[in-house]
């Protein structure tokens, strides 16, 4: 096992890491900006080393100054959280250049998955189901129906040089298909001097469904089922939950256990997330995070595993503390995120938190740095604590969490709480029913009663 | 607090001043890493003349990390200090080029601006340290060998 | 840093003007690398004549308490005034002895130490509410039927 | 189900009962003296009526009083939490009279179990076993030779008529009995003008472990497995965990059977507590508490079941929500009752509350009713608050509460919390190996480190 850990992060997941290391007997040193020198990680860390100014390029993302950090205090191995260098094969392989442990995956595994094309590639290769579609270009008309009729309406007519939206069409029927390619191919042409389109399906309203899998990286992975983290704005998401309302327990199995075997055969290491959108019974691969996720409590919370804990003891070479047999999805788990924005506006709001009280009690678990007297700095994300909430059904888990959201007390910023209690209180969501473009919609709507 | 004052209590009182002779209940200044806050409760009907180290209502600390805090802001200290040379980089820093070598400089070198004054090796790279400006070398805050971080302070010119 | 003075004092005395003439309790103003902050307690012009009982530093409230909470507090503050009688015990007041009566008391009634308020009914027994001490009943706070907690004031004789 | 209860409680429990009816929907009247005004739960709780002065005999024990809010309320059921009026027979049938329901068990049991003799004869025409000794007073050293060789030495020689320990010797061999026997009639002539004496068992290094039931009050009743709080002082619970470091899953098996059946057969109603000295692997009845515990959320931790939720199911007439084959011991768990109290000299330290930050993350739950800017009042129990950790097994559980106990920071007053510190690094305590004589011990001997 590691002498000693280096925490390449800051707020809540450097605490999250921190206490995972203090669990399991190992020092820890926390890195820091000039801007987070009174973060909470800093003040409960063995060690602490501050490493830049508050810009991340020259603190947190700021390589040579980990490594350095690593060298002065004897680190064994880094851990990189979520973010910043979470997913940057070179840290991985500088660190092992100089004979520290990244805790994470193969660099090869990160290399092949932050490529949106090979990690496509990749996942079909794997056996992980993708959004079917015409594999290159469409030439003609005639080929574009067929390849419709193949996967179904409605498509997609997307421009193979586009992006961010532009030169997308869809088409929801045959009698649809011709006018949206021809349009499709003008827009193309004139925004990307291209004409080439390619075709996929189209999902209307898609769920977003993600499975959480661990590897010991010699072969041996299993999942540890989904989270449903469809409620998203502006493809944040807000809300995360598991299991997914809108999965059974085969269907789980079924997704569950194709993504262990593609990991199997992969030889993943560590932590890791396959994201599918969902839509009619069926999943569509979009990526694959090879890092911990920021709601990984809520996996935690509904199969009682530790999913640092297994990050940091599969990196130092111990084999996965369970099998696929062992794991048990019990309850239902829900976590919101609670950023420090205007809850209507969204608007940023760092500054001081004059009143901190978080919920207690049974099934409430609160992940944050956050303190009174804490000074939220401008320079990061606004992400100022998790609450996860447990239950042993998801309205008992609906219920506690209208309880512990009514009990939490944070004064000096603005937050997303009073978004939360709306939401907890709304049918669609009690339900279950929800896409990911429900928030979207619940907020464009005056959806949100904030006084 | 060290002999080397961090800042200018005439600073502090005249905040205080200006706190007394306007309405105000709180005044806060920030320049560069140097940020002083002066609060008045209006209840309360004395002004606070010195106050302490710019550690504003910092909350109270776990049992754990109290000595490692109560350092941390000595070390915050002498970094606002005017005449501090501050390490721009994590590393160990050494006092000479050579083990057998002359240090760079003892206490009481009298320096030009751009001379070196230290060495920061990180990554197998040692790393110039140059004086920002000329004048004395009244202090020297860290050993020969000793691990240094970002904005630490490594000594003073005045 | 131009180290004595890294802050224009006029700067200050220009947003405590601001923060006076308008109705703003905090200015914050950043420039480059200079942050000033100047920040104003709000405090009610007029003195509470029933002093306020001592809640210290009641912490900020879960939002859904908060109306409760007002409302105790100028319960509390009425509680305190030397002239209020309060309910001994918890349970459903009545003004008059039977519905069709008239009430013991109104706002100006005259009373003797000892003549009968109010009656308190709790667990089916009536219980008399009398006159700790001679004088006029200058306010009545409760309805006839309202029930009453320990301690809440129900009339002021003054 | 019930619409609104009236919480008869104060502090942690009362926070801990609102909660639990918030999870279920149910309104909640909060009762409060005047120096509980600003109580955690008063302001949580949709109605509060105050109903007396600080002394509890005034307000808290006041049983007109408290019917008086629940008639001016509407409550149509009560809570009692522990202490108080939990097991007050009297409260319990007065409530009835007045329809308004109690959660807790029927009078009868409260009263059986109440009155120390009784209990121990209900206890054992139930089968739950019992200290052995002779059944009343012995009239010579040969019946003395008798019971003792039939009961097994060491045995405790006692004054029928005494009490706090006067007129008790022990004999440890067949040898010494003839002159303790002597001995302990002359001491309880003297103290008591009576020398009649009996014989009991004598434990010399028991340990207190109770087996925590649920009972339908219609026949059903199930165990929960059982907690070990041996580590007490002056009587006080300090430290309570689950499972039992000395009992087996068989030996847990046989008490909790034992238990369940007796609750079965006398018709119990809501939680209760069997409680006994455990030595050389048998159990001895002490009491039985009918009520909820202090120590609750440790059985809750590892079953998973909410307690309180269930007491007042049961008391509404629903059934139990599980069966016996339902409840699985799953990981390990550990109570520490934080006190405001000088952790060496066990001073009460009531006083203002200048700054709270409860510990978070995984497996750690917090049960209090402090926040900061509370005053604690000088008029009650010194319980500050609850901290309870959950780990998979009982060595990830003690690194937890480590972890938790050096995160958790209350000032403004004295607190336990430095004594926790010290325990949770002590090698009897890490290795289970301890009795309800050790703390006291460990005490004397100046084996708390604080600074």
């Amino acid at each position: 096992m590691f002498d000693k850990i280096l925490i390449a992060n800051r707020g809540e997941i450097a605490l999250r890491i921190l206490r995972a290391a203090k669990e399991l007997g190992i020092a820890t040193v926390a890195v820091h900006s000039t801007a987070d020198a009174d973060a909470m990680h800093v003040r409960l860390a063995d060690e602490s080393v501050c490493i830049g100014p508050p810009p991340a390029r020259d603190s947190y993302l700021n390589i040579p100054q980990i490594i350095a950090a690593c060298e002065i205090t004897g680190a064994d191995a880094v851990h990189p959280g979520y973010g910043f260098l979470s997913e940057n094969a070179r840290f991985a392989e500088v660190l092992g250049h100089h004979g520290i442990a990244f805790i994470g995956p193969k660099a090869e595994h990160i290399r092949v998955m932050g490529d949106k094309i090979e990690a496509k590639r990749t996942a079909k290769r794997l056996g992980i189901p993708c959004v079917p579609g015409s594999e290159g270009g469409v030439a003609d008309p005639d080929e574009a129906r067929r390849v419709a009729a193949e996967i179904g309406y409605p498509v997609l007519i997307k421009a193979a040089s586009g992006g961010g939206g532009r030169g997308m069409k869809v088409a929801r029927s045959e009698e649809d298909l011709e006018s949206a390619l021809a349009t499709a191919r003008i827009e193309a042409k004139a925004a990307f001097g291209d004409d080439a389109v390619y075709i996929e399906k189209y999902l209307e309203k898609p769920r977003h469904i993600e499975v959480q899998v661990l590897g010991d990286g010699r072969g041996g992975a299993i999942h540890l089922a989904e989270r449903d983290c469809s409620l998203q704005r502006r493809h944040q998401k807000v809300w995360e939950e598991g299991p997914s309302p809108a999965l059974n327990p085969e269907m789980r199995e079924q997704i569950g256990g194709v993504c262990a075997r593609a990991m199997q055969d992969l030889g993943y290491t560590g932590a890791g997330t396959i994201e599918f959108l969902y839509e009619d019974g069926a999943f569509y691969f979009i990526e694959m995070n090879t890092r911990i996720q920021v709601e990984h409590p809520v996996t935690e919370m509904i199969t009682g595993i530790d999913l640092v804990n297994e990050q940091i003891r599969v990196a130092a070479g111990a084999p996965l503390s369970l099998r696929q047999e062992d794991v048990r999805v019990e309850g239902h788990a829900i976590e919101c995120r609670i950023n420090a924005e205007h809850p209507a506006t969204f608007r940023p709001s760092p500054g001081t938190i004059t009143y901190f009280h978080p919920p207690g009690g049974l099934g409430v678990r609160v992940d944050s740095a956050a303190f009174q007297g804490y000074r939220i700095p401008p320079h990061y994300d606004s992400l100022l604590g998790k609450l996860i909430v447990h239950g042993r059904t998801r309205n008992e888990c609906l219920m506690r969490l209208r309880r512990a959201l009514d009990e939490f007390v944070v004064d000096g910023v603005d937050t997303t709480l009073p978004l939360f209690r709306t939401l907890v209180r709304n049918p669609d969501v009690q339900n279950g029913l929800y896409d990911i473009h429900w928030l979207e919609e619940f907020l464009k709507t005056g959806g949100l009663d904030v006084a | 607090m060290s002999k080397h004052d961090p800042f200018d209590p005439d600073l502090v009182r005249q905040l205080a001043t200006l706190i007394a002779e306007t309405d105000l209940t709180e005044i806060e200044v920030e320049k560069g890493d140097l940020r002083i806050r002066v609060a008045r409760t209006l209840t309360a009907a004395t002004v606070h003349v010195p106050v302490a180290a710019p550690a504003p209502a910092a909350p109270p600390l776990p049992a754990a990390a109290v000595p490692v805090a109560a350092a941390e802001s000595d070390a915050k200290a002498l970094a606002a200090h005017p005449g501090a040379v501050l390490s721009p980089m994590v590393g160990t820093a050494y006092r000479r080029p050579s083990p057998d070598a002359k240090p760079f400089v003892e206490v009481g070198s009298r320096v030009e601006s751009g001379a070196r004054l230290l060495l920061v090796e990180a990554m197998k790279t040692f790393n110039d340290i140059v004086a920002p400006r000329a004048g004395t070398v009244t202090a020297i805050f860290i050993e020969d060998g000793q691990p240094v971080e970002f904005g630490e302070p490594l000594l003073l010119i005045e």
